[in-house]
């Protein structure tokens, strides 16, 4: 089950279970996502465990037909324990020629693929850069084809209920899920009764989609097709008992900034600019204002941190939110936030880059940016979450963090992690130690000063709210003396006070756990070692490896900074280190400077997540270069 | 806002920081009539924030014995807004330079503005860059010369207030660092609720001294001031000259104090606003309170909203991580 | 400027790029009436530069064939001052959207206006955030349902073109994406030597469908849209109505057509212009040229500043290096 | 001499010549700046070579007297290659109590005090913090101390020229001037034509200087003193015969931007906003119109640079400066710059941090910043000036590598660099190697597109200005397809321009010259590696280490990234390398990540450059610790 606390065993790993990689792609128009996220859910209880990956394009609204309009939406489940979103669909879901254009080399060989041959027509094969029509020219020999007239088949099924044409083919896509629920033998109920839910305004949209969701279930149960095409049943996943649901990553991040905040006992204030893929964590968080939160839209990601960060200083948790090029902006804020030591959660989902780049896909290329991406001697924790539900926990950590030491944070997620969903198991927020905060409110001794630097042991200055009586005082970015926090520029002071905090943040390491192994023994040959949300590939892989008999670990690093007090000589317990990113080497860098080991890179700059295959071609390479 | 008056004095509104400007710098006339003022508001040390951002005049919070937060350049605005959301309660006072506020800070400034947060903005309007040594600013006139303007300026300026008009600002006022009149108009900022704009004419004695001499100087500053007080009469020059408006070519002239015509002010007419404060050559200055027009605060919405949404609904923080679809798996997992 | 003319088609305008709007969208509109205006402008698109930010909007200089940058988020005005000042003989339009102008990018719309850049700022006002689906935007209305406001926005909306007004903007003027007269709108734009900025009401059928109905629906066009005409009288309504200045409230009234107190469109008068812009409920939405007040331009001043002060001086580069008090070692140095 | 091409051979460095230092210390209306900068001037002309450090408190004018307010300029000079400013001052000039404060501490036990006595009254002793007088309590016993009233002794003097008593005292300045001059027996000459010159339109004031300088000067002829207060001369340094002249960094890095315009045969755009201690270099490039240079002071430092990227997309080179919180703000430019490889220079004059931290002190600590601070794999070439004279080479450097890569570039230099002055030989341009700049404008063949992102063997794109006929093309911050420019997401197209902009910049080093060694052995057991304005401290550390028979080698790094081809293997051949800098570590985490050496950090974070002494002890503590 693909949550932050349940890891395999080796055991496990080495007892495939039966999985499924199903991908449904078409016009991004086509209604794709929301065909996914229902399939997601039916799959989920089903009791299978999964992991999903959306791939949308940049357009709103790409022109119809085109290949850069192409929006697609894989879903891996099964029997077994599921950390990716999958190598190779098994089955490809294709609503035009632009889709099975863009999606059929991805497709394992022997794989199926169910075509809406209505939408094959001239017009539509010259959009998508087809001479001949793939359908019946052999070209797609390498794979099995059916294909059946989708969208004729809709109109028919929808038109008791007088609905438009256009309208009408709207409908495709429940039509299609239809036919993928009678596919994995699923209950069309849920689904059913979230029509009805969604159309509530609309009784005849309702009535129509459900028909064509049946009539694409009866398609499948009734005609008789080649073999390819038949019925399948995935066991359920073994899983821990209790409540479950699924989550994306922006979700679990939202629920779990909230709960970070109800645990610290602190109004949250959250500032962010819209920037994709970070702004579904604004969108979440704007209707959840009962939990104390002020939500607030900036004019820009400077005046959303700036706002953050003034919340602080009144004594809200200032977070804010944003996407590399964003971040970027608040970097010297964030220099601020150091300086006058204030607790401040940034988060940012990372995307591809540089610049604008790919705004819609996935990266990991803000490692260097978050824990080096400032001016001056500028050290701020850094925490990775490394899937959907991981977030939740990470949120929480960040906000213990932020405030048990005063400090600015980055979280780290991903456009991937935003966007994909995986069953969670509900957490008991019982369960969850709760670490309030206490301003500092008693007002110095007669003759005695104010003392907004005074440190305790952990080098933390106390919070003082404005508003509170007899402890007036001001602070602001110029280097200070200690203790009073007066303006202070001598060679001495600022030795000091830079020397504090970083030790403070380096402190850090003394609260978070040690790092552990993931499956794997420590000491192993080949460690692979990695943070965020290559977790799901590595995992796979390394027990793959394990499978195959490999003396191979898989360690995933929460805490990029400071990294848990047993780091250095974990990693060094391995022959090698491998590290794969989506990057050019960013975390390799911190690695090899922190612990002075040969760690080696598995670059990947695709956009894409690794494919686990990758990784196990690699950790092969490396045990064969290095034994 | 707590409506409680506290009972001060203006010493107690010093704080025990040596204040380091130049010597003569208009900033202390400033820094004298705010805390000469603050006594009359009846507000307390402790529910008081001056917000600065960075420049000779951002050093002001150090000098005021109440809350402060010297921030970075241009950001006050924004800053402040998180301060006053987070905690209404507060008097919140953003102090500014022409830099600050107008050249880095500009977007901030309108955005601010246009929100109408409840709180005072002084911008100190040297027309010049003190802090980093006299480069020209955004509110220097064409032809200054400067060290990065070796040869002059030769941008145009901009004109604050018409800037904050512009940006939807509901309050707009001007005064000059060692006028009487000051305190008076820092009050009527105080006084009005929402984003109160105030522009201060302040002598840098050091880069750009006496650039508003034309209309301070002792002996010019009736023929050049107008201080202008709702529904009073729009009179200059003690009483000798008016303001009137051509009905002909549709703007503002001069005319004898005694013309019947001589317009009375309404802070409240956003068209005239826009005459008065941008009058040619020949015309006098407008100060105080230009324009004056209230409207619901920005925080005021926000936590009315927050309450409103709220209603009804309880934090229940177990209840909202279980939403949604949910199942429940109830048998054992594989025994691995 | 080069003041040449040079013969093209509308066609010769579309680059061989697939237009990426959603269907429906004002945006194709906008994009044709560009299209067809270039060729009457009489330049040529080698010479011709448009520079945009992000948004739906800013994917514009794609569909051209002319050169084009598309930048980042807000800043395409500070980088076509850099193109203009580097290459003034080039033709610059700026594209830009509510969000990328006046949210993020307000900074750079007030300097590049206040300083009076030669160029053509084409804001295509949507009332919302396009291309990150559909969140709220500063000139969204009060109470506007988006993601990031799912119970209505409450902070008060600015209007573009009386913050360009403030700002010392020369040039305001406003068209709607649809309407057949943009192209004049867009011919006086480039007609003016400065910052021309135009505002056009551009509905955005996904995320703000008819936003701007009250005014552009055909049913109402007539009695919502005054068309202003330099030297012509304000009228609306087919003629029927007109508008006058009520001299007792010094503010704009509607009056008949016919009655002889309508006044008469003078662009450069500023005071009017304010109240044109923000004409309260039951008025008609002022269109067309709102005001006009050429300015030297700031490319113009520097390139003629830069020309003075290197006047009778030549780029020595050895001369340079060895400015200031110099001596000569003569001796050998030590045998070492 | 503190030149960028003259280093010292071992043999110079063992056989030590005679150097003096000297600080002149007052109020900061007192005028030592100037002070300073003539008596620099004069030691030039006498043929010493020298180095000064600046030191101003960072308040416009603070108030009078106190100890904030001070401001200081210390030179060090001498008949043998001067490389720092000096750790301890053999002179201190105390124009007040709170000067004499501030800074007896630093003197050299046995160094010379001299005090104008006219300044120490009750008041100014205590605004200084002084209980009693120093002067007389036997309180300053370490030290020699002579003192006289100054300001008496200048109001007698200038009394012929009528001034009133604020103005009659401030020829103070002059009056200690002369009185320097005399002891180092200096002409006096061009001092008074300077004077003569700059109050050209008020002769009574260039008379009452000239005065108050004369009187000064005979003060010390005429008058008996004790021992210590003696004429010294110190003969000329070595120096290559040519033309000098002295150069302050920031003029020397305007100087060598307006070369390195003129090599490539580009106008200069430079866009700026003020802040401390870039704002020189803005006002410097102001007044030299004449070289095609267009200064735009900006609304901000976004503004700044994105003006400069267009003004390099129009065709000339753009050019933006700031200092680090500055440069915090242009990062999301850069990386348009990085995405549409368009050249751009940025400098960043590097100051006290982290926030507004300590705007006039000095520090190297944007390292980080400079390598790694940006979202997205997005590597820009950086270069560090290592002294004030340097400054002009590495100006030069960076125009070529931003136009010959077609790339953005950061220059570092910091604010000891910045305001030091040092002697300079003028160089002879007729030997610097032009780099003239092509632009593309060979229009496509009929059928054939534009192809703004074709590549040469460097994998460097064509520059196309707009205006040119026939290849009218689009660029943005979007990933886009090699060749074409045109917008694409596709993961193979991402991958590959990841790695082509990455190898792009890595190819830099084949047209950068193989790192030397300083001084010292190659191979030796100890490197000390240094970039940025350590030069001078490392250096003399080392030749004074070689001259006690130490193996150690000095390497000061110009290339931080990327760095020459030959920096692993060198490094690799010493025993230790050890790295000083003015940060907590920053060059280190480069070296070990690159070349997996275990270099060992020696910080400084006081807003001061390294005292020779600190660098000595380090070498000491190395070698002992390490054989
Ligand atoms: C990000 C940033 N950019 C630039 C600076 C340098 N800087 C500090 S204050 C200032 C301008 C000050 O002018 P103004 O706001 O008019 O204040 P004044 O000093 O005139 O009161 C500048 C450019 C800075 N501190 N931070
Ligand atoms: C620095 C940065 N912040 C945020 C974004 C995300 N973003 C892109 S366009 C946009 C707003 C677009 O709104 P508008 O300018 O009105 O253009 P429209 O899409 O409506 O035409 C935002 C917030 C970004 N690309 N870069
Ligand atoms: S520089 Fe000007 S504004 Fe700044 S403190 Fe001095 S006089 Fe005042
Ligand atoms: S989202 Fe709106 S503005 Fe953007 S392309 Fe679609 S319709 Fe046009
Ligand atoms: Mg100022
Ligand atoms: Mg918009």
């Amino acid at each position: 089950m693909a949550t932050a606390t349940h890891l395999l065993t080796e055991k496990e790993a080495t007892s495939p279970g039966e999985a499924v990689v199903v991908r449904f792609a078409g016009d991004s128009g086509d209604g794709m996502q929301l065909t996914g996220g229902q399939f997601t859910l039916s799959t989920a209880l089903a009791g299978n465990d999964l992991a999903t990956f959306p791939d949308f394009p940049a357009e709103i609204r790409a022109p119809q037909g085109t290949t850069f309009g192409v929006s697609a939406f894989q879903i891996n489940f099964g029997s077994t324990a599921v950390e990716t979103a999958g190598d190779e669909p098994d089955v490809l879901i294709a609503m035009n020629p632009a889709a099975l254009k863009v999606n059929a080399e991805a497709l394992r060989e022997g794989g199926l693929i169910i075509a809406d041959e209505g939408e094959f027509t001239a017009r539509n094969l010259a959009k998508a850069g087809y001479e001949q029509n793939p359908l019946e020219d052999g070209s797609l020999g390498r794979w099995q084809l059916v294909h059946f007239n989708i969208s004729q088949l809709t109109l028919d099924a929808v038109k008791p209920f007088g609905l438009g044409n256009k309208e009408a083919l709207r409908c495709k896509n429940m039509w299609t899920l239809g036919l993928a629920l009678w596919m994995f033998d699923r209950d069309r109920q849920p689904i059913i009764d979230w029509l009805k839910q969604k159309f509530a305004k609309a009784p005849e949209l309702a009535e129509a989609n459900i028909a064509a969701l049946n009539a694409g279930h009866a398609y499948g149960e009734t005609v008789e097709m080649g073999a390819p095409f038949k019925q399948h049943h995935i066991a359920a996943a073994p899983a821990e008992p209790g409540l479950y649901r699924t989550v994306t990553g922006a979700e679990a991040l939202a629920l779990g900034l909230v709960a970070g905040c109800q645990l610290a006992d602190l109004p949250m204030f959250f500032g962010s600019y819209p920037i994709t893929p970070a702004s579904p964590l604004l969108h979440h968080l704007a209707r959840l204002k009962e939990f104390g939160i002020t939500t607030f839209q900036a004019e820009d990601e400077i005046a959303a941190i700036c706002a953050a960060i003034g919340a602080s200083y009144a004594g809200q948790l200032g977070i804010t939110s944003s996407s590399g090029p964003g971040v970027a902006l608040k970097t010297e804020a964030i220099g601020l936030a150091i300086m006058t030591e204030l607790p401040l959660v940034v988060v940012n989902s990372q995307r591809g880059g540089p610049s604008t780049g790919l705004p819609t896909k996935t990266e990991q290329s803000d490692l260097y940016q978050a824990v080096y991406g400032r001016n001056a001697d500028a050290p701020v924790p850094v925490i990775a979450a490394r899937s959907p539900a991981d977030a939740f926990d990470c949120a929480i950590e960040a906000c213990r963090i932020a405030t048990r030491y005063m400090t600015p944070l980055m979280l780290l997620t991903d456009g991937y992690i935003a966007n994909a969903a995986e069953p969670w198991r509900v957490p008991d927020m019982s369960n969850y130690q709760s670490f309030p905060v206490r301003y500092f409110s008693t007002p110095p001794a007669e003759g005695e000063g104010v003392m907004p630097y005074a440190r305790n042991e952990e080098l933390v200055r106390p919070w003082i709210k404005p508003g509170t009586p007899g402890l007036e005082h001001r602070i602001g970015g110029i280097e200070k003396a200690p203790g009073t926090g007066n303006i202070d520029y001598s060679p001495a002071v600022h030795q000091k006070m830079t020397d504090t905090r970083w030790m403070k943040v380096a402190g850090i390491a003394q609260s978070i756990p040690d790092q552990e192994v993931c499956v794997g023994r420590q000491g192993a040959k080949l460690a692979v070692v990695g943070w965020g949300s290559t977790f799901g590939p590595i995992h796979q892989a390394v027990r793959r490896a394990l499978a195959k008999g490999q003396d191979v670990a898989h360690v995933h690093v929460r805490h990029i900074w400071p990294m848990p007090k047993n780091m250095g000589a974990l990693l060094r317990s391995f022959d090698h280190v491998l590290v794969p990113e989506m990057n050019m080497g960013q975390f390799k860098t911190v690695l090899r400077d922190q612990f002075l080991i040969d760690a080696k890179s598995l670059t990947k700059v695709s956009g894409h997540p690794f494919r686990i295959a990758e990784i196990e071609a690699a950790i092969d390479a490396t045990l064969r270069s290095g034994t | 806002m707590n409506e409680m008056t506290t009972l001060t004095t203006a010493k107690d509104w010093a704080s025990d920081q040596e204040v380091r400007w130049c010597p003569g710098c208009g900033d202390y006339a400033v820094l004298k009539a705010v805390q000469r003022t603050m006594p009359d508001l009846g507000v307390a040390r402790e529910k008081t924030v001056f917000v600065s951002g960075i420049g000779c005049s951002s050093r002001f919070p150090y000098y005021m014995s109440s809350y402060g937060f010297h921030t970075i350049h241009g950001r006050a605005a924004a800053i402040a807004t998180g301060v006053k959301l987070a905690n209404p309660e507060l008097d919140v006072w953003i102090i500014t330079g022409d830099g600050d506020a107008l050249s880095i800070g500009g977007n901030h400034t309108m955005h601010v503005l246009r929100r109408n947060l409840n709180c005072q903005i002084l911008l100190f309007n040297n027309e010049i860059y003190g802090l980093t040594k006299g480069q020209y600013s955004p509110t220097s006139r064409v032809g200054t010369r400067s060290p990065s303007t070796p040869f002059g300026s030769v941008d145009r300026p901009v004109t604050p207030c018409m800037f904050a008009l512009g940006s939807g600002a509901r309050f707009i006022a001007r005064g000059i660092d060692v006028h009487k009149n000051l305190p008076d108009v820092l009050k009527a900022a105080h006084a009005h609720k929402g984003a109160s704009f105030v522009e201060i004419y302040q002598n840098c004695v050091v880069y750009n001294d006496d650039v508003f001499a034309s209309f301070t100087q002792r002996d010019v500053a009736s023929e050049k001031q107008l201080w202008l007080k709702a529904g009073e009469k729009m009179l200059f020059a003690a009483g000798t000259k008016g303001l009137a408006l051509d009905a002909q070519r549709l703007c503002l002239k001069v005319v004898a104090g005694d013309d019947p015509s001589v317009i009375t002010h309404d802070p409240r007419n956003k068209g005239i606003a826009a005459m008065l404060i941008e009058m040619p050559e020949g015309f006098p200055v407008a100060l105080g309170v230009i324009y004056e027009d209230p409207a619901p605060t920005f925080e005021s919405a926000v936590i009315e909203q927050n309450k409103a949404a709220a209603a009804g609904k309880s934090p229940d923080l177990q209840g909202l991580v279980s939403k949604g679809q949910t199942w429940m798996v109830e048998k054992e997992p594989h025994q691995l």
